[in-house]
């Protein structure tokens, strides 16, 4: 289960890259980096998870002394809520920039912005 | 107060920026400034406080708990004096930034508060997802902050970021959560102990590639070559008070986050670190060599400095305790010089190299651009320059050889082009546009000046070297930046005054050889210096440069160890690099000259270096004890270095534009002093390393050789020359090749000879420039054919310029021919015959270009438009005067200043001195007696000239069309005076040997280097994917090189 | 060796013999010339005519300061050059005032003429000067290397630079001659000796008809006069010099007389045969021939 | 010899128009390198304008007699082949003849020559240069006219362009006749030219310099653009 | 010669021909023709030396016949072209961008005869006469004589004879003439 979800992480991580890295279209491109960031959420999650274990929620269900047994580790989990976070800023920027950027030429072909070079 | 109110006071203020009311710009600006001065000031205490010892390092725990379950923060003094410089960064560009800033609104203020904060937080912090959140929040708000430029191809330059940061945030992820699954924690000392303690997990299979992830993820943000075009684009086209945070902050906090990495990586990495570190540092100055934008150019030396700390890193292992010091002082200079430079450059606002000339009506900036380029170059009193020295003590103490070359070539390089723009601001023409002298921008310039110097006050004193810029004649130069205002003749008075005082001071501690340089340096100097009271006005920067060359000189002769000797080089080669850089038409001989001179300047620091094995101080006298291993190499180097300076044939292309094309004063200052310099090293050198062997070949006899070549070419090129100032720059490529093979002879006389060309070439060298740069001012040519007839208008240059070629050519019964007696009882004990055959030809052809000078400016035909000519102006012929007046005594007394060189050398050479009896001087094998032959020549000629004068008093005057021209009469001055292309059969039958092979050589080493940097170039073809491409492919080389040669 | 004022009379003397050894050396070298030529030639006593005729002329234009000088420049090398060499070995009157200097002195005060006429004749603004000297000039160079060569290789081999030592190692007979204890330096001097002659076929630097006659185009009268008086003193000059170097000095007048006009006798030898040689010929026959053998002889001994 | 110059002569010769100074020869104006602008004069500027001095034998005969047994002895051509007869000088220098006998022998150079022999006709153009060429020797200094077209125009008496009697325009010594004489007679012209110096008669320099003006306007009379200073020094 | 000056005649209007000899032949032309048939001549016919460039002043007929003489050096031959001018008017048109050398001729002509070629360098500047103000000499209503005497000193008691009769009193003195 782990391996899967861990495997369809890193699947998810080259499909983004690839699609990055060989659509010129920016819009094609941000969505191709989201679906890589996807694939990385899902290695974090897959690698702190403990098979058997539950949800890193100290309540009644979980109580605090018995914790360290019970619970996944909660560090990747943080992780990934931060990630995710940063993640919907930058894919923000970005979607901004490409707004922008098809303002001043009316194209989202990414090999049209080449003005700055060597 | 805790560290963490830098990120607090950061992250608070931008979110109430958010909330206050758009309209209130100015509110919100201050906010701002106060909160990056708050941030500044924290950083600023820390730095304080640590460096004082009143308080260790802290760990700042924020959730109350210690890692792995909260993060931790840490400031010790690399932390602190790196926060201090991101926040002090992102204050300045804020000033720098208020237009833009007022004009945009608080929400651009948040974001840059956001940039410093991320800045300063990835430095703080000892958490490697931390790491990655603050690298996150640096993206954005760069992101933002690039959209600050006027420039609208920012615009694309952002998103060409942002697409390869995503692709290091994804590296760098999946590199943390390995890492963490490996290591069990994600603090970096955890991590570090573990791996450390060899704990399995940490660093095999997963874990290492979970590393490298991490790694490179953070290498990327170096920008390394070639994976940089993205970072390239937002260099050139953001706001240069951004690119200067970018360059800056941005850089020391990559850096200090990949330093913290490699804690955990631990030393195996460090190899990977030097390659990528040194691939980049030489690869980006390479590119840096053909750019055209002054933005895009300091982006690509951004990338190289960085590149270069990033290789300091890798020689982390080897460092030690001076680790933080090199690295730092490298670090440092680059941020406040780039920072600097960006913020000039926001103060012009073309882009265009050569549109930096606008700052030459602007002496201050002038000197700002100056300091900044000297400190990206590492020269005195800058950190770099300390940095550098100790680096290269270390690299060489371990035999790392092939890092210290890199390092030295990409900094050859960098100051080939530093250079070469800060000849543009000097010499070029400046465009129709005005420098923006706002006062804060203006103000931020110079606090990173001061910054600078004040830096390399506080790297010389930890240096334990000794402070440049604590030495007097040093002091006594920059204080002519202060005086500055001053009329030019007041300057010129104290700098007289400062030249004899220093020598009265100084001169009881000088033994008889450093006494004659000493003579011929400070009072030699002033004598020079009296021609320039010549000069109107203010005559702005001429006296700080000079005062630096001769600073330079005057530490050079007293410099007791490697450190303050090499010191010493650099300073007069920088000064002498700006007073050659005056001249009209200097711009590539004075570029070429100081590439030349730090070429050579780097090959004596790796001379010291090899020699010192890591004892420093390292005493000059210490080069005697070197071991038989080193010996050759350090010979080598230290000659190579010196060799430059003397202009030996082949490292000789520099110095005739450089001496010609000079002011009038400046020439003879650079050739009859300057010059010395390089002959005072090969003294050091030979007097203390003596022959050497290098597989079996003496190398003093390959000295001979070349110094043979050097006189014979050096004449041979001077006699086909059509300017009188060229003619005699290459000249003295000739004399001094004769002053180095007596030195290479490496007997007694042999050495005397040396020290007699080093005073006559002194004399007369200068006393011919002069004349010639007299005569030149009056003429407004140096074009010997277009002179002619000046005789009866220029009597006393030409009475100068006539003892000068027979003193210089060697006929009695002037002092020439005292150094050539000396010569020929030299050679008589040498057993290397065949240089000799050279010599003893080049004697002859310097009489052909000294006829030559004197024959196509004095006699032949006068010009319509010299007709009325004057003398050269009083103060140029006053010092003229004096030299013949030497030339003369010391031709009929000698022995005032040889005799006890004479018995000094003795110490050395104890055998085949010369005997002073009487009038008589007698060698081993011959005697001289200057007064009998002044005395003989004189009664002949007296009585001669009586008979002729008794015969032909009632002569008739003539002028000069009157002469038998076949029976035809002549019909313009022009056409009739023979002067150009004076040697034609000459050319006819010698003239293949100077044929520029030498010229075309180095032509072709840089044209390579040209070539090379164009076609790398279009690697960078500006397409944000192909960037990305870049980045991936440079993950995956670096992978396979790294996995390949480690374990 | 130091100073005496009887020295002052004798080198007088040694003035007067040469001056007249000179005027009729010349003239008798013309006569040979001429007579190769089949021509009787000029009277012996020609020359002596030639020189009063100059001196009595009775006009004279001047081209300025250096113009005026050239020829006392000129005569000064000549006669201080005669005086700065020991004339008759073994008298110590008769070596002059080689207190002053030793061999090297003889070598450079050789272009201490020709540096002052080069001034003069370039004073005088005639652009066949200025050619003459450019050609002199770049001949001498080359011509003297071999010259400087055979004396190093003889100086090495004597190890003395003085002149009297030099001609005292060679006494007692023939044999002991450098010419014959070192033959190839003496063969290079002696190639340089032709080519500082001025006769052909180095005389390219006079060239009468091509460039008038060089240097002294616009020289006459009394300062033609002295330039004659020196052209008779200096050969001589420069054949003592080689004389004492290679041929064994001369220990009295007539042994003097002979060997001077034996050297003489190579170069007019070699001149009546010989065309002339352009200046870039003369300059490579130099460096193919001449200096290879100079060369050599520094190498061997 | 004052058979063949009356100097004083009365011109009675057709006037010509004046001809203004040449273009290169007239004053033009210079920029100096401090940007002053000069005028030069050509003719002033370049050329010495004093006028030729009469000098004066040695104040003692039996010196002058010395120095006049020199001067005939001792006679230096000047190598200006004027005409035709140039060609009838080479030969005096080869054995055939060996004029070197008798110490002459030929310059190239007017200042060093003393003897000038105008060997054939004289062109108006060639005539310029011969003036200049003599004026250019120093004192004492003898001409000799070879052939007749320097007595009386010879064969060009009618010719629009040669002189037909030299001793109006410099001061001949001596005339030898023929057209031409063959070498043996130049020789002997030679030998009696050195009697006439030795007997203190060889003056033309002197006699020249007195009668300086009346030279010149004959001169002048035939060169119409005098393009040089009055004396050539 | 004869195939040359048919070969001509086909092309051009040319007026008397005179052949001289095998290999020399002169042919009138008119002025405006003569760039044309010289310049033919030299191009297609090889003939590309010019040998000479000469007049004569035919004073009686108030014309100057100019003789451009040119030479095949193949075929070794020479052609002449006659071209007369006016003698008041007497101008041509130059030919010396065909041969620089005819500028020479041209400046010679222009000084002795006072024809003037337009264009033709230094064409104004003296030639072999310096400071002339006369009529040109070889004009025909030059006087030479008179202007001799008119110039040049004359050195009296000069006979002259005209050489014919003078040979026949000497050679046969007891014929009468």
């Amino acid at each position: 289960m782990i391996l899967v979800s861990m495997a369809a992480g890193f699947l998810l991580i080259l499909m983004g890259l690839y699609g990055a890295l060989t659509n010129r279209n920016i819009l094609r491109m941000i969505v191709a980096f989201t679906i890589a960031s996807t694939g990385v959420n899902l290695v974090l999650v897959s690698v702190g998870y403990l098979a058997g274990r539950t949800a890193p929620i100290l309540d009644a269900a979980v109580p605090v002394a018995d914790a360290a047994e019970r619970i996944i580790d909660p560090v990747p989990q943080a992780l990934v809520l931060t990630a995710i976070v940063i993640g919907l800023g930058i894919t923000a920027l970005m979607l901004a920039y490409a707004f922008k950027l098809y303002e001043t030429k009316r194209t989202l072909d990414i090999s049209k912005f080449t003005e700055l070079k060597g | 107060m805790s560290p963490i109110l830098i990120i607090a006071i950061g992250l608070g203020t931008a979110f109430l920026l958010a909330f206050l009311d758009n309209r209130l710009r100015a509110t919100a600006y201050a906010i701002t400034l106060v909160a990056l001065a708050v941030m500044s000031w924290i950083a600023a205490d820390w730095l304080f406080a640590l460096s004082s010892g009143s308080t260790g390092p802290v760990e700042i725990f924020t959730a109350g708990t210690k890692p792995p379950f909260a993060i931790n923060l840490r400031m010790g003094l690399a932390e602190a004096a790196l926060t201090l410089l991101i926040t002090v960064t992102g204050l300045l560009a804020a000033v720098f930034l208020k237009e833009p800033m007022m004009r945009l609104g608080r929400r651009s203020m948040a974001v840059l508060l956001i940039a410093t904060m991320s800045f300063a937080g990835i430095v703080l912090t000892r958490d490697v997802f931390n790491l990655f959140v603050f690298f996150e929040l640096a993206v954005i708000s760069t992101g933002g902050l690039v959209l600050l430029s006027d420039d609208a191809r920012a615009l694309s330059a952002g998103f060409k970021y942002l697409i390869v940061s995503q692709v290091i945030s994804i590296l760098l992820l999946i590199g943390i959560i390995f890492l963490y699954h490996a290591g069990g924690s994600l603090n970096i000392d955890d991590l570090a102990a573990a791996s450390a303690a060899g704990n399995s997990t940490v660093l095999l299979k997963s874990g290492a590639l979970a590393f490298f992830l991490l790694f490179i993820a953070l290498v990327a943000e170096l920008k390394p070559f070639p994976a940089n075009g993205w970072a390239l684009d937002i260099y050139e086209s953001a706001h240069p008070a951004f690119s200067a945070i970018f360059s800056a902050a941005a850089g020391a906090a990559s850096l200090y986050a990949v330093d913290k990495a490699l804690l955990i990586g631990g030393p195996a990495w460090l190899p990977v670190a030097t390659a990528i570190g040194l691939s980049t540092f030489v690869a980006a100055n390479v590119l840096a060599l053909s750019q055209t934008s002054d933005r895009r150019l300091l982006g690509y030396s951004s990338v190289a400095q960085i590149g270069l700390v990033f290789a300091v890193i890798g020689q982390k292992d080897l460092l030690g305790d001076q680790y933080l010091f090199i690295a730092g002082g490298i670090l440092l200079a680059h941020a406040v010089a780039k920072a600097g430079l960006y913020w000039l450059s926001g103060t012009l606002p073309e882009r265009a190299l050569t549109s930096w000339a606008e700052l030459k009506h602007h002496p201050v900036l002038l000197f700002a651009f100056a300091s900044f380029v000297a400190m990206l170059v590492g020269l005195p009193p800058f950190p770099g320059f300390y940095a550098k020295w100790q680096l290269a003590h270390a690299l060489a103490a371990d035999g790392r050889y092939l890092v210290l070359g890199l390092i030295l070539l990409g900094a050859l390089i960098e100051a080939g082009y530093l250079f070469r723009w800060f000849g543009y601001a000097l010499k070029r023409e400046a465009p129709a546009q005005q420098v923006d002298l706002s006062l804060h921008k203006i103000g931020v310039v110079l606090i990173a000046v001061a910054a600078g110097w004040g830096l390399g006050y506080l790297w010389g004193d930890l240096s334990g070297l000794g402070n440049v810029l604590t030495a007097l004649p040093l002091l006594f130069a920059l204080s002519f930046l202060a005086l500055d205002w001053l009329p030019a003749k007041v300057k010129n008075a104290i700098a007289i005054a400062g030249l004899v005082a220093w020598f009265l001071v100084s001169y009881p501690g000088y033994d008889p050889l450093r006494l004659i340089f000493g003579v011929i340096i400070l009072i030699g100097g002033a004598v020079i210096l009296l021609a320039s009271f010549e000069t109107h006005g203010r005559r702005i920067g001429f006296y700080p440069s000079a005062m630096l060359m001769y600073a330079g000189l005057a530490m050079l002769i007293v410099a007791e160890d490697s450190f303050g000797f090499f010191a010493a080089w650099e300073i007069l080669t920088l000064g002498s690099y700006f007073l050659i850089l005056r001249g009209k038409k200097s711009e590539p001989h004075a570029l070429s000259y100081i590439v030349f001179s730090l070429g050579g300047a780097f090959a004596i620091l790796a001379g010291f270096a090899v020699a010192a094995q890591g004892t420093q101080p390292f005493a000059l006298q210490g080069l005697a004890d070197v071991s038989a291993t080193f010996a050759p190499y350090v010979f080598i180097l230290l000659a190579a270095g010196f060799m430059t300076k003397t202009a030996a044939i082949g490292l000789h292309i520099w110095l005739p534009g450089a001496h010609a094309e000079a002011e009038t004063d400046v020439s003879p200052m650079v050739s009859g002093i300057l010059l010395k310099a390089g002959l005072y090293g090969f003294f050091i050198l030979l007097m203390t390393m003596g022959k050497t062997q290098f597989y079996g070949v003496e190398l003093t006899y390959v000295l001979l050789w070349i110094g043979a070549l050097s006189a014979l070419l050096g004449n041979l090129m001077a006699i086909f020359q059509e300017d009188a100032k060229r003619l005699l720059a290459y000249s003295s490529i000739g004399q001094m090749g004769y002053a180095l093979f007596g030195l290479a002879l490496m007997n007694h006389l042999g050495w005397l000879m040396a020290l007699m060309f080093v005073i006559n070439h002194y004399v007369y060298k200068s006393m011919l420039f002069l004349s010639v740069g007299g005569i030149a001012k009056r003429t407004g040519t140096k074009l010997m054919y277009r002179m002619g007839g000046l005789i009866t208008l220029m009597p006393l240059s030409f009475i100068a310029v006539l003892v000068g070629i027979i003193a210089m050519s060697g006929v009695p019964p002037l002092s020439g021919f005292g150094g050539r007696w000396i010569f020929y009882n030299a050679i008589m004990s040498s057993d290397a015959r065949l240089p000799m055959v050279i010599i003893f030809l080049s004697g002859p052809i310097a009489f052909l270009y000294l006829f030559r000078l004197i024959h196509t400016i004095f006699l032949g035909q006068l010009k319509d438009e010299h007709r009325r000519l004057k003398e050269a102006p009083f103060w140029i012929v006053l010092p003229q005067m004096l030299f013949v007046a030497f030339l003369i005594g010391f031709a009929i007394f000698p022995g005032l200043a040889l005799r006890r060189v004479d018995a000094y050398l003795g110490s050395f050479f104890p055998s085949h001195g010369l005997a002073w009896e009487g009038l008589t001087i007698t060698s081993e094998y011959g005697y001289w007696s200057p007064v009998s032959i002044m005395i003989v020549v004189a009664v002949i000629f007296v009585v001669l000239l009586a008979w002729l004068v008794f015969l032909n008093h009632r002569a008739q005057k003539v002028k000069q069309f009157n002469i038998v021209f076949a029976a035809e009469r002549p019909y313009r001055p022009e056409t009739t005076h023979f002067a150009w292309n004076f040697f034609a059969p000459y050319r006819k039958a010698l003239g293949f040997l100077t044929e520029p092979l030498v010229t075309r050589f180095w032509g072709g080493i840089t044209g390579t280097l040209h070539g090379t940097a164009d076609l790398t170039r279009r690697f960078y073809t500006g397409d944000g994917q192909v960037y990305a491409f870049h980045f991936v492919g440079f993950v995956v080389i670096v992978y396979l090189l790294s996995m390949g040669v480690r374990p | 060796m130091t100073f005496e004022w009887m020295k002052i009379p004798f080198a007088l003397l040694t003035l007067f013999i040469v001056v007249n050894y000179g005027l009729l050396l010349t003239a008798l070298m013309q006569k040979i010339a001429a007579r190769v030529g089949g021509r009787y030639g000029i009277p012996i006593y020609q020359n002596y005519i030639d020189l009063l005729k100059n001196y009595a002329l009775r006009s004279a234009i001047t081209h300025g300061f250096m113009f005026y000088l050239g020829p006392v420049f000129r005569l000064t090398g000549g006669v201080g050059l005669l005086l700065f060499v020991p004339t008759i070995y073994g008298s110590a009157m008769f070596s002059n005032m080689s207190f002053a200097g030793d061999l090297i002195l003889a070598l450079y005060f050789i272009f201490f003429g020709s540096l002052g006429m080069a001034l003069g004749a370039g004073e005088s603004g005639h652009p066949y000067s200025a050619i003459g000297v450019s050609r002199g000039l770049s001949q001498v160079t080359m011509a003297e290397l071999p010259l400087a060569l055979a004396v190093f290789a003889i100086a090495v081999q004597y190890q003395t630079l003085s002149i009297t030592e030099i001609v005292a190692a060679q006494q007692g007979g023939f044999l002991h001659w450098t010419l014959f204890t070192n033959p190839l330096a003496v063969i290079a001097a002696m190639l340089s000796f032709l080519g500082s002659m001025m006769r052909p076929p180095f005389d390219v630097v006079l060239a009468p008809q091509e460039i008038p006659i060089g240097p002294p185009t616009e020289y006459h009268s009394a300062y033609l006069a002295l330039m004659q008086t020196n052209r008779v003193i200096f050969p001589i000059a420069k054949i003592v010099i080689f004389m004492n170097l290679f041929f064994g000095g001369a220990s009295n007048w007539p042994v003097f007389f002979v060997k001077v006009f034996a050297i003489y006798m190579v170069s007019v030898l070699v001149g009546v045969v010989f065309p002339r040689f352009r200046v870039e010929q003369s300059i490579r026959w130099f460096m193919v021939w001449a200096v290879p053998i100079g060369i050599a002889a520094i190498l061997i001994v | 010899m004052e058979a063949f110059v009356k100097p004083g002569e009365k011109n009675r010769l057709k006037e010509r128009p004046e001809r203004p100074v040449k273009q290169e020869l007239q004053p033009r104006v210079v920029k100096t390198p401090d940007g002053q602008e000069i005028t030069v004069e050509p003719l002033k500027d370049y050329y010495c304008e004093a006028p030729p001095r009469v000098h004066p034998p040695a104040y003692a005969k039996i010196v002058e007699d010395l120095f006049n047994w020199a001067r005939a002895e001792s006679l230096w051509i000047l190598g200006f082949g004027t005409g035709c007869g140039a060609i009838e000088m080479r030969p005096l220098m080869t054995p055939r003849f060996d004029a070197y006998r008798y110490g002459i022998q030929w310059r190239p150079t007017p200042r060093q020559a003393n003897l000038f022999v105008i060997s054939g006709y004289l062109s108006v153009k060639t005539l310029k240069r011969a003036i200049r060429s003599y004026e250019q020797m120093q004192n004492p200094k003898y001409v000799v006219g070879l052939g007749s077209c320097t007595i009386n125009g010879g064969m060009y008496w009618d010719s629009y362009n040669t002189i037909k009697r030299l001793d109006r325009y410099l001061p001949v010594d001596l005339y030898i006749t023929g057209c031409m004489p063959r070498p043996e007679a130049l020789l002997a012209g030679f030998l009696e030219l050195k009697k006439i110096i030795k007997a203190g008669k060889g003056e033309g320099a002197n006699r020249y310099a007195e009668n300086f003006d009346w030279y010149k306007a004959n001169q002048k009379q035939v060169i119409h653009d005098w393009d040089m200073p009055d004396y050539s020094w | 010669m004869k195939d040359l000056t048919d070969r001509l005649g086909t092309l051009f209007s040319l007026g008397d021909i005179t052949e001289k000899r095998d290999d020399l032949a002169f042919v009138s032309v008119a002025p405006d023709l003569l760039r044309a048939v010289i310049t033919h001549l030299r191009d297609v016919e090889g003939f590309t030396h010019l040998v000479l460039l000469t007049a004569v002043d035919w004073i009686e007929g108030g014309q100057f016949q100019l003789t451009y003489l040119v030479h095949n050096r193949t075929r070794a031959r020479d052609i002449g072209l006659r071209v007369f001018i006016d003698r008041e008017e007497a101008t041509m048109a130059g030919i010396h961008d065909l041969w620089p050398t005819a500028a020479t001729y041209q400046r010679e002509l222009k000084e002795m005869f006072g024809i003037d070629f337009p264009g033709s360098p230094r064409i104004d500047e003296e030639f072999i006469l310096e400071g002339w103000t006369d009529i040109p000499p070889y004009r025909r209503d030059f006087d030479t004589k008179k202007y001799a005497e008119e110039t040049y000193f004359h050195r009296p008691g000069r006979e002259t004879f005209d050489p014919a009769t003078h040979m026949k009193d000497k050679l046969y003195p007891g014929e009468a003439s």
